[in-house]
């Protein structure tokens, strides 16, 4: 039941073709130790979806310059032109999705939920190929789950149950990738014994995570 | 004062004390600084968390506004993850969501995330604002830099959202939509014909449409 | 923007015919003084939307006992046998919906969701007269949104603003309901001033709560 | 030691050490007093909180399972709303679930919720929790109390579930359901005919049917 891990060890855990999910929102709260092991493991072929692709030469954003990405899944790309430039270009498959479907979509990964009815993007080009409902006169998109093989998560202090607590917009899509992956690895600054975290102030419970990295300690 | 800061100060204007409001990013993130006195509103992030204020102190790297800008906090503020974020978008508890726009038309329709085999930022949180907040407000300058319209009879880019503007704010002109593009307020110095000849819809001037006041701009 | 309210004022918001949500479960983060101010003001044929119909001589399980409501949503209703009887007997409509599925519905009415799809449910009565959709192979029921005229729920401290933290499994329904209601009612144990709750251990944001009731603070 | 505790007793020796597990009202509150030394269990209570535990200090009113009874949390609990609850009990997150039954059949199906016309306490967490935990444990007596099979081959009572029902623990014996109902283990003193007495489901023998070891009962 030891959850810990170095940093060293997470290279192993990483394969091409996997599908990848990275917690941050413009590089605030992402886990940018993971992301360097990944980087550094060489995996290709990958399917990351996150909220943003943050910048060309920070976070994620160099997993995408480094073309490591095939499939990217995120809300908006306007501040990595890299994204952009391979999407345009068709080196990178892009799926834009609103951002607050793009939570529900991760949620319902997590949650064991089929998919949600939303509003948004009706009238849209976000509703091609989508199944539409209408339910109380107001036609509804059919939103499909998301999850991955991995997500890849910041935290602020993790107990060693994996109990978790965040810092402020650092928490984002992060607490809600923590139950959606079959594997779940938390990058923690500060990581304590457990009952030192306040059981109501818990924002992920520990049993959804799987394996506990403190940053920069290899 | 500058286009933006005239429209900034304008959208200030159209804000009830107590207004929980989604500011996009640019322009719109200057309203703050022109509340008028006895005015105080909740500013939501759409990254996480309501009770968002200028920056005060040393930036704090994980305290940025939805644009990755640092900020502030105010007392009474609250973090949440991304899900309740857009929970409280989508489900009416924001009461104004102010944004930008490449165009907007006569029906309320929005374009702001996309220029095809061009630009594509992608819609961020737009989308879901526009379908979500009680007054959704664009706030633009009136054209484009080279000096095309920006209100349209039809959008022709990819759609944000379909008929849900309900204002529009530039610096020339206030209109509102209701089965049709209405024009309600005027910038001093500018006339109805001035807005005509920048705007490729057409709308009706309301019989009660003002010069903005003094006071107001 | 004064959010406070005395209990005794809270009388007047009652109408006959209406639909209110309460928090708790088997009595535990129930609002018990403002279940009294609806006890003493009369509004009867009350849609009532609630974990559980609690016990006959406490919390909300009184409002059943004395006819006041005639429809009743819930998961649970054994550890009241008058609602049981009641309901056998054709003077109380109840409707039982899976606890799980309760909580999804009226999260999708505090979030703006058209609904939720779901496999709880599938090959039993609760399947019957809803839309079902197969999705990735699975079948799922569709469940619908559920909203209030005016939702009661209890908290331990709220800060002036209307911020909410909960005290242990007090919390369970009582921060879903506080987003989907027209009227949102929180009866606190202790009011504090705005900053003395640490932002990153709110569970409720002030925003969605429109009027706070101290308990015992007539 | 009664039937209650012979079965909680079996049911503890099923479950593995750092298993999330969920327990139901009766019966399963028993599970945690007979686990075998060096299993550890993280219990799930489904009015929101992981990491429930015996009730050591005075009781709080607000901390009770989900059957209303006080009781404790351990050290690394965690509290949270009905939604998260059921997320980590629907998504998968909770491995066991144990749960008392009016009926179960060779199926996997799940009769606990309602007697038509007469007893209908309302499924609770019930059908979620079967829905989601990756092990479905039956632990109940094996007849009612006026001596009627509750294991059938098909449910007559309304369902809870259909076919999620993996293993059936009694104070008889233990099946798993595996195409059908596969007797794997004996109660001490019990024969097979006992069993085919007491249970209307046809049910095969495993060709490793042992005798519950007295160590593991």
């Amino acid at each position: 039941m030891n959850k810990c891990m170095s940093l060293h060890e997470v290279k192993a855990v990483f394969r091409d073709g996997m599908t990848i999910m990275c917690g941050g929102f413009l590089g605030v709260g992402s886990p940018e130790g993971l992301v360097r092991e990944l980087m550094s493991n060489g995996a290709k072929n990958l399917t990351l979806i996150s909220n943003d692709s943050a910048f060309p030469d920070s976070g994620i954003g160099q997993l995408i310059a480094n073309k490591r990405v095939t499939r990217l899944i995120a809300s908006h790309i306007g501040t990595n032109p890299e994204t952009g430039r391979q999407m345009i270009a068709k080196e990178l498959e892009v799926i834009l999705v609103p951002q607050g479907t793009l939570a529900e979509r991760i949620r319902c990964g997590g949650a064991g939920l089929g998919g949600v009815l939303t509003e948004t993007g009706v009238g849209t080009l976000v509703e091609e190929g989508k199944i539409k409902l209408t339910a109380n006169s107001i036609k509804y998109l059919v939103e499909l789950p998301l999850r991955a093989d991995i997500a890849l998560i910041k935290a602020k202090r993790a107990d060693r149950a994996g109990n978790l607590v965040y810092e402020k917009a650092g928490r984002n899509f992060n607490p809600l990738m923590a139950l959606a992956a079959d594997l779940v690895i938390v990058e923690v600054d500060e990581l304590v014994d457990c009952g030192e975290i306040d059981p109501e102030t818990v924002i992920t419970p520990g049993v959804v995570i799987d394996k506990i990295v403190v940053s920069g300690g290899y | 004062m500058n286009a933006k800061e005239i429209i900034a100060r304008r959208v200030a204007r159209e804000l009830k004390n107590g207004d929980v409001v989604n500011l996009g990013i640019g322009l719109p993130t200057l309203i703050p600084n022109f509340l008028p006195s006895g005015i105080t509103i909740i500013v939501q992030s759409e990254n996480g968390f309501l009770g968002l204020g200028p920056l005060c102190d040393e930036p704090n790297p994980s305290l940025v506004n939805a644009g990755g800008e640092p900020c502030g906090i105010v007392a009474g503020a609250a973090f949440f993850d991304s899900a309740m974020s857009f929970a409280l978008i989508r489900g009416g508890h924001v009461d104004v969501s102010v944004l930008g726009a490449l165009q907007v038309d006569s029906l309320g329709n929005l374009a702001n995330w996309m220029v095809p085999g061009k630009r594509v930022p992608g819609m961020g949180g737009a989308m879901d604002l526009t379908t979500g907040a009680r007054h959704v407000i664009i706030a633009m300058e009136h054209c484009t830099k080279d000096g095309s319209a920006k209100i349209l009879t039809n959008c022709t880019l990819p759609l944000t959202c379909s008929g849900k503007v309900q204002t529009i704010v530039t610096e020339m002109a206030l209109f509102r939509i209701n089965n049709g593009l209405v024009l309600e307020e005027l910038c001093p110095g500018v006339s109805i014909a001035d807005v005509r000849n920048c705007t490729e819809a057409d709308f009706t001037v309301s019989p009660n449409c003002i010069a903005t006041p003094g006071e107001l701009i």
